[in-house]
């Protein structure tokens, strides 16, 4: 009885995620337009665009094979089955057996994996570039995120994301530099993985910049709609990550009603803010040439590695 | 009777041993092959000595083979290829005289230190012989090595066994009779094939400079 | 008295018949092989006498004894002589009559006079039967007079005949020794006699003695650094001839130096002969093996080969009784693979013409049983499974660690590995790509490979197991020479 | 169990015999294959059989070898694991073999190709078997011997032989080594077997146990590919039939482990602590240098070679982090890292067998291994792209499959670093995590390129267009083992148990410490983690069929067409304008370029009238393994020099030679008179 609760939270939980992703993208895109004058489609604007995606017709190259057409379908699985993993709303997770915080990695990179090979299928140019550049920027960010798991397991004892917030949420003494440190490399991380600006720029159509974009231009119709609520949701994924495996406060420890209330409207306010943050980051700087964002993920990569000796010799 | 008897031993090993050195001064073919005709003569009568005094009646034979073997027919068979290659005089071997003769003046010293022990286990009256026997043999590898010439290096070669029979005969009174005989078979066999080799030689080189013969190498 | 008439009589029998026939026929090649085969059959009755506890010992004084040691080196010689007999020079082999009948008058002689230094039990016979051996075998080197075999025999006649002189020198020095001790008598230069009154010689004197035999007898042995002679002499002379010398002749020279380690290790103990063996057998390996690294001639490079193994057998025997067992083990095993090997040479210089192994190429598609035979042997020789060497060498370095000497054998194992990486990388040269121009492609007459087939089988015997009756004999000699 | 063993002799030998006497034909190369299937299934019967009982089987030839203590075959739980995976991989191996044989019908080597591999396949099988050093050693010379004739089986290009020769040089070399730990361990024992040395192993000093230890890590690792002695594989494997190459690769590299683990953990028992440090840091190299040289290859075989050292790199990690738990005295962690090691050795065996088979199946169809010349194949050749795909998934080590599952654990017990009480050796341990990490990101890469060039796209040549299917028997073999990796990545809970109970008794790694619940999720006592992959493969399968309901609930539109794809409004797609697999890499090349230090050479020969017209541009980068030059090269050179000086040695002049005679004469004259 208590499992199919269980069960039914961790799916409502995915279900909000799913809801309220295009709508974070959708109020980034708003702050940056408001930060840079501009009046700025309205926040829910996303939502309208998968509407009409779902409605048009999908255009196929011909050279594309079916790893094309299974691609969008594989990349959003992915995506759904890492929500229902992450503790967004409450900690008790239903399905805590079934992964650990490197399932979550590595499902994410499947994720990528498809989408790379679907950007080589239809043979154009671009599709290969952004393929060959995302598939880069995914195996440098990859040493940088196993440190910060293993900083955060270190303290913790465990890889387990509930266990972790738990660890986090018990007291102040749980918060060491460690966090910061591994915090700072993860956001770089997530700035890395989800495109946004200093590695890729998420609103260009200009082919030489564009490494996300580049891999999805072939899609259209409701192969694109998914895609792009996929990378939405990925987005919603690490913002809640980073909040509540670095910020915990407001999770909802027990069933009840109230503290399930207060989980989300946290979560709101964690979300918003984090948007604002990256608005304005991304208003503050400029695209980095593809082969200085090496010298960024090493950056990330020596703060994990601080991270994860300051909590060695701090044990 | 054994002080004479042993006095007689050292005279006859030393000339043995001085026509040896003999051969590194001169220069010439002809007086190699007279030295080594000398040298075998007086082994011969070493031979007999120590066969009259030390009562052994087998190294009567043995000296005579060694006679008509060393003494006679080797010199004469050498003189017959001198005549045949005589043009070639030996011209400067590899080390000049001087030299040689103090390398071998060491060679024989180094004998000397060698065969002390031997000297000093032996009880036979003409153990004092042994030293100058083995410095013979050290000075003829040294003959075999500094001589350019095929035909000097065989005489070189046939001093070494001529220290070696020395040495056997001052040490033990001769070796077994038969063994002895094989010995003498073996060297003369020995020498009849190196004649063969040295005609080849002449025949495929025309001439019978060893130093052209560096073709294998590696 | 029998098995000795049966043993020595065919070689000498067979060089009567070949002088006695003017114009050489084959008639001589096809009788000379038949007798062969007698001696072939006494040495194994020599043998199955041992295995049945018996010393064979005749003639006056005994100077004719067949234990153990001598019986093993019996079986070598005559199985090689088997070999040279029935794969002897053929006269379409660019030999004409004379040449052949020269080469069957002395390769008899050569083999009798090896028989003979085998088994007899007098040192200073053998002294004059290994003497003898140089003198045959250095006058069948020149069989066609070219500048190179005139100078390879020169050398060899020259360098054998002075080591031989100062292996005279030990033996006078051994009998010199026994005199002072026991005064003259007819059998003292019996080798039973005087292991027997080993423990009373004077221990300096048997030291000088046995310098003086090893550097004689090492130089037969082509030990370093008396070896220069032995790649000359065997990529010159006439394949039957080499294989003869590579195959066996080192292993009677070596079983000379045996004979004296017995009766000096009796005198002084071992250590003595451990260290000159060690000394002289590493400066071997290390010599072959960085000259096999930048060879060119394929049959110099199987000189070399046996210039190592026989270094690597010297440093067995000083390795103690099990370092002895392997050692002899490796000495049959070596006999057999690199006579076998210096056959088929020999077919391959008829069929290319010339002995560089960068201009022999395709030799699997050009004579495809002998390439598969050479390949197979090179790999027997260097020492891989499922062939005897890989056993006998494994046992040696076996005793080498039991023996208390690590770092001698990691030396040892890393020269080996250059050898083996290097003898690799002509073999392959050889093997592979297309035949040279202007060669035959096709195998000649197949049935000499049948006897080479039949060798290779028997490594492969010894390389899987081991026969009890060898394994007996080979205690024996460790008994007698490590006693 | 006599009757298995006898069965596994009887298949191979007779597939050997079929090979000899029958080479050519349908009928021939089917039997070939047959005694190699019965042989392996045979072997895996056995192993499975020791394994789940736990019995050894020990056979006895005392007159066979018997100068030490003769042929002796024990199969205790370690051997087995290995007989096993020998017996695994030769069923497919061997099917797919009979198909792919069919290329060299009529030609002297096939009768060679089919005798040797299940002679090959005979000795390999027996090496885990083997009781004693010597046959140990027999078999492991007979393995190699076998596969450096199976490389050599195209002798036409001088490269193959080249490549012949450099793997078996270094084999040789690598057994020299190991002959010499296994004696250095026998000085002290009785008899050569096994046991005795285990009995004989506390008795030897601090010293020679490290002396015995490095010389094993050397001796099999330079048969494993680890990173300073791989330079053999990815010369050696590509030249192979595919098949072959497979077992090599698969199989044979692993028989390097079985030897560390069998001198290193079982006889000797566990060493001090650097052991463990040496194994990680060797592997974690051997992991991403591998992985960077794979990435930069465009032959597909090669660029699978190079992968096999990445993965042998992982194997050792885990393996190192045992041995290093183990000198702490932490056995749960010990045996989670050696079953971590373990189970990935299973795994890549299975996944680049796959890889290998489904390179050979293209190779096959296109005659050539050049990945620039392919594209397109998905079209032509659907179910070998889909087996590769599954492969490639596997070795990226994406969730469901059994790349993952291994990896995961390696993680796992590298992440129970933490409980190393000295602070200045756990570091090492996040370093490991990280280099892991980035080796594995860098295959995902590589794989991607490799899948998406080879597969996906236009094709680039003629040859690429007219590819067919390969042929039935290939195709089976693929399935077996892309069906094996899916299950290995689902039901680790069932094998890493059983991976336990090999190491029971081995050292001092107690099997109790790690009692897998066999319930759904892996959850490993001691470590910090817990994951449930059927339950996350169910979760995407239940995902992934949702989906296109829940677009028809949402009224998405059906229709959809097919058009030219987009290039900024040109018409007409060419095969030019595609990615191409240096393309793909350059990225990574340029970011790594201090590693690979590429050479560039570009020469431009302007037009005669001025310097501002060209005629042409020419411009060629390579990359050379410069770990080669630094290693080997300054050795070769040195042993050429010094073969050259020895060679001055025989001059030719007799002179010089009579010197030597009376130089060494005198020498020893002085010693035999004044040494006491």
């Amino acid at each position: 009885m208590v499992a199919i609760i269980g069960f039914a939270l961790g799916v409502s939980q995915a279900a909000l995620a799913l809801l309220l992703a295009p709508g974070l993208v959708g109020l980034v895109r708003w702050l940056k337009a408001r930060l840079q004058n501009r009046r700025g489609a309205p926040a829910w604007q996303p939502y309208l665009e998968l509407a009409k995606l779902f409605r048009k017709e999908v255009v196929v190259s011909s050279n594309a094979s079916w790893v094309f057409r299974a691609a969008p379908f594989i990349v959003f699985a992915s995506t759904v089955a890492v929500a229902l993993l992450v503790p967004i709303l409450l900690v008790p997770l239903p399905f805590d057996g079934v992964g650990d915080l490197l399932v979550v990695v590595y499902l994410l990179l499947l994720g990528t994996f498809f989408l790379s090979l679907a950007g080589l299928d239809p043979g154009s140019a671009f599709g290969g570039m952004g393929a060959s550049r995302a598939m880069t920027v995914a195996a440098l960010a990859e040493p940088t995120v196993a440190l910060a798991i293993f900083a955060l397991a270190l303290s913790a004892g465990s890889t387990n994301l509930g266990q972790i917030v738990a660890r986090t949420m018990s007291g102040p003494a749980a918060v060491s530099p460690g966090h910061l440190l591994a915090f700072l490399a993860l956001f770089i991380v997530t700035l890395a993985e989800t495109g946004r600006l200093p590695i890729d720029n998420p609103a260009t159509h200009l082919e030489l910049t564009m490494i996300h974009e580049a891999m999805v231009l072939e899609y259209s119709g409701r192969y694109l709609a998914l895609i792009e609520w996929a990378a939405s949701l990925k987005l919603l994924i690490f913002f809640s990550l980073l909040s509540n495996l670095f910020v915990p406060w407001g999770v909802a420890a027990g069933l009840t009603a109230g503290a399930l209330t207060l989980a989300v409207a946290s979560l709101l306010v964690k979300l918003v803010i984090l948007a604002a943050v990256v608005a304005v980051l991304e208003t503050r700087i400029a695209k980095l040439r593809l082969f200085r964002v090496p010298e960024l993920l090493s950056v990330s990569f020596v703060l994990a590695l601080l991270a994860v000796t300051s909590s060695f010799l701090l044990r | 009777m054994d002080a004479a008897f042993s006095q007689l031993c050292v005279l006859g090993s030393s000339l043995v041993l001085i026509f040896g050195l003999i051969l590194l001064w001169r220069r010439g073919v002809t007086a190699y092959i007279s030295a080594f005709m000398w040298q075998s003569i007086v082994l011969a009568a070493v031979t007999v000595v120590v066969a009259h005094f030390g009562k052994v009646p087998e190294l009567y034979w043995v000296a005579v083979c060694l006679l008509l073997l060393k003494g006679i027919v080797i010199p004469r068979l050498l003189r017959r290829m001198e005549r045949r290659f005589s043009p070639e005089r030996e011209l400067e071997p590899y080390v000049n005289t001087a030299t040689s003769l103090v390398v071998s003046g060491l060679l024989v010293l180094f004998g000397y230190a060698v065969t002390r022990p031997l000297v000093a286990l032996s009880r036979l009256p003409t153990r004092v012989g042994m030293p100058l026997a083995m410095g013979l043999v050290l000075v003829s590898l040294f003959v075999v090595i500094s001589r350019k010439k095929a035909l000097t290096q065989v005489v070189g070669f046939l001093m070494l066994e001529n220290g070696l029979a020395l040495l056997a005969v001052l040490g033990t009174y001769g070796i077994p009779l038969i063994v002895e005989l094989g010995v003498f078979l073996d060297a003369l066999m020995g020498f009849l094939v190196m004649q063969i080799f040295i005609y080849q030689i002449h025949e495929t080189f025309e001439s019978i400079d060893v130093e052209q013969l560096n073709r294998l190498r590696h | 008295m029998r098995t000795f008439a049966l043993l020595l009589g065919p070689p000498l029998l067979a060089a009567l018949l070949a002088t006695m026939v003017r114009p050489y026929r084959r008639i001589v090649g096809g009788v000379n092989a038949l007798l062969s085969l007698g001696s072939l059959g006494a040495s194994l009755a020599l043998w199955s006498e041992l295995l049945a506890g018996r010393v064979v010992t005749s003639g006056p004084g005994e100077f004719l004894r067949a234990d153990a040691l001598s019986t093993l080196l019996a079986m070598c010689v005559s199985v090689v002589g088997a070999l040279a007999a029935w794969l002897g020079l053929s006269r379409d082999d660019s030999y004409n009559g004379a040449q052949v009948r020269r080469f069957r008058i002395f390769v008899n002689l050569f083999t009798f006079t090896m028989l003979f230094a085998v088994t007899s039990n007098n040192v200073g016979f053998m002294w004059i039967a290994i003497e003898a051996t140089t003198i045959t075998s250095a006058l069948l080197i020149p069989l066609q007079v070219t500048k190179a075999s005139v100078e390879a025999s020169w050398k060899y006649i020259l360098i054998g005949s002075i080591g031989i002189a100062l292996a005279f020198g030990g033996t006078v020095l051994g009998y010199f020794d026994f005199v002072n001790m026991a005064g003259r008598h007819e059998t003292a230069l019996n080798w039973t006699v005087l292991v027997a009154s080993a423990a009373h010689l004077h221990p300096q004197v048997i030291q000088l003695a046995f310098v003086f035999i090893l550097v004689g007898y090492g130089t037969k042995a082509g030990l370093a650094p008396m070896h220069t002679w032995l790649p000359d002499a065997h990529a010159e002379a006439p394949a039957p001839l080499s294989a003869m010398m590579s195959g066996v002749l080192l292993a009677v020279a070596l079983y000379a130096v045996v004979r004296w380690q017995a009766v000096v290790n009796a005198a002084v103990g071992r250590g003595f002969t451990d260290g000159l063996y060690i000394a002289l057998g590493v400066l071997s390996i290390v010599i072959a093996s960085f000259s096999l690294v930048v060879q060119s001639n394929y049959k110099r490079m199987l000189a070399y080969s046996s210039i190592e193994h026989t270094g690597l057998i010297c440093v067995g025997l000083a390795l103690g009784p099990l370092g002895i067992f392997a050692a002899m083990l490796h000495m049959l095993n070596h006999t057999l693979a690199k006579s076998t090997m210096f056959f088929l040479a020999g077919r391959v210089l008829h069929r290319y013409g010339t002995a560089e192994i960068g201009h022999v190429s395709g030799l699997l598609k050009a004579m495809p049983w002998t390439g598969g035979l050479f390949a197979t042997g090179l790999l027997a020789v260097i020492g891989l499974p499922p062939f005897g060497l890989f056993l006998s060498e494994f046992a040696l370095i076996r005793a080498g660690f039991a023996a208390g000497r690590p770092w001698l054998m990691g030396l040892v194992l890393a020269l080996m590995t250059v050898a083996f990486v290097s003898m690799i990388g002509h073999l392959n040269r050889m093997l592979y790509g297309a035949p040279a121009a202007g060669v035959s492609v096709g195998e000649g007459s197949h049935w000499p490979l049948v006897p080479l087939a039949a060798c290779m089988v028997t490594l492969l015997v010894f390389g899987v197991t081991l026969p009890t009756p060898l394994e007996t004999l080979l205690r024996q000699i460790v008994e007698i020479v490590g006693s | 169990m006599r009757s298995l063993f006898a069965l596994m002799l009887a298949g191979y030998a007779l597939g050997a015999a079929a090979a000899v006497l029958r080479p050519g034909g349908r009928g021939g190369r089917g039997l070939v294959a047959a005694g190699a299937v019965l042989g392996g299934a045979a072997g895996l019967a056995l192993a499975l059989q020791v394994l789940l009982t736990g019995t050894p089987f020990v056979l006895e030839a005392p007159a066979v070898l018997s100068i030490a203590d003769g042929l002796l075959f024990r199969i205790d739980r370690l051997g087995a694991l290995f007989l096993g995976l020998v017996g695994f991989l030769a069923v497919p191996c061997g099917l797919y073999g009979a198909a792919y044989s069919e290329g060299y019908e009529g030609r002297a080597s096939l009768r060679l190709l089919g005798a040797l591999l299940n002679l090959f396949l005979l000795t390999m099988s027996l090496v885990p078997c083997a009781g004693n050093v010597l046959t140990f050693l027999f078999m492991w010379e007979g393995m190699s011997l076998t596969s450096y004739f199976l490389v050599l089986t195209e002798t036409d290009e001088p490269e193959t032989v080249l490549a012949g020769g450099w793997y078996l040089a270094m084999t040789h070399a690598g057994l020299a080594l190991a002959l010499a730990a296994f004696l250095l361990m026998a000085t002290s024992s009785a008899s050569t077997t096994f046991g005795d040395l285990r009995a004989a192993a506390p008795a030897l000093s601090p010293s020679a146990r490290n002396a015995v230890f490095l010389l094993a890590l050397l001796g099999f690792g330079s048969k494993a590919g680890i990173m300073p002695l791989h330079v053999w594989l990815p010369r050696a494997h590509p030249a192979a039939p595919s098949h072959v190459s497979a077992l090599m690769s698969g199989v044979m590299i692993k028989m390097g482990v079985y030897g560390l683990l069998r001198v290193g953990l079982d006889l000797l028992g566990g060493g001090p602590t650097w052991w463990g440090a040496l194994l990680i840091g060797l592997g974690a190299l051997s992991a991403v240098i591998g992985v960077l040289y794979a990435l930069m290859e465009h032959d597909l075989k090669r660029l699978l070679a190079y992968h096999s050292v990445e993965n042998i790199g992982i194997i050792f990690i885990g393996i190192g982090a045992g041995l290093m738990f183990q000198s702490f005295g932490l056995p749960a962690l010990a045996t989670l890292g050696m079953v971590a090691g373990l189970y990935h050795t299973i795994n890549h065996a299975c996944f680049k067998g796959l890889l290998f088979l489904g390179a050979g199946s293209v190779a096959h169809a296109l005659g050539t291994r050049n990945m620039e010349e392919m594209g397109g194949l998905i079209k032509r050749m659907p179910r070998t792209a889909l087996f590769f795909l599954v492969g490639a998934c596997a070795i990226s080590a994406l969730p469901p499959l059994n790349g993952f599952a291994s990896e995961w654990l390696v993680f796992q017990a590298l992440l129970g670093g933490s409980a190393i009480p000295q602070p200045e050796v756990a570091v090492v341990m996040p370093l490991a995590v990280a280099m892991l990490a980035l080796a594995s990101g860098l295959a995902a890469a590589c794989f991607v390129k490799a899948f998406g060039i080879t597969f996906l796209a236009i094709p680039r040549s003629a040859r690429a267009e007219q590819a067919h299917e390969a042929p039935r028997s290939m195709q089976a073999g693929m399935a077996m083992l892309a069906i094996a990796c899916v299950a290995l990545g689902l039901l680790p809970f069932a094998v890493a148990p059983i991976l336990g109970s090999t190491l029971a008794g081995l050292g001092r790694v107690t099997p109790a410490a790690i009692e897998l619940t066999r319930s759904l999720p892996l959850q490993v006592p001691g470590a910090s983690g817990q994951m449930s992959p059927p339950l996350l493969a169910l979760g995407l399968v239940v995902l992934l069929a949702l989906l296109p309901l829940g677009l028809r609930l949402l009224g998405a539109e059906r229709r959809g067409r097919v058009g030219d794809t987009w290039g900024c409004g040109r018409i007409g797609q060419t095969p030019r304008m595609e990615y191409t697999a240096t393309a793909f890499a350059e990225p990574l090349r340029r970011v790594f370029a201090e590693l690979y230090r590429p050479t560039r050479d570009l020469s431009i020969d302007f037009h005669p009238a001025s310097k501002y017209f060209v005629q042409s541009i020419a411009y060629r980068s390579e990359i050379h393994p410069w770990i080669e030059r630094l290693l080997y090269n300054w050795p070769l050179r040195g042993i050429r020099r010094a073969a050259v000086w020895v060679r001055r040695l025989q001059a030719g002049s007799l002179h010089l030679y009579l010197f030597y005679l009376t130089l060494a004469f005198l020498v020893l004259l002085t010693m035999a008179r004044w040494w006491r």
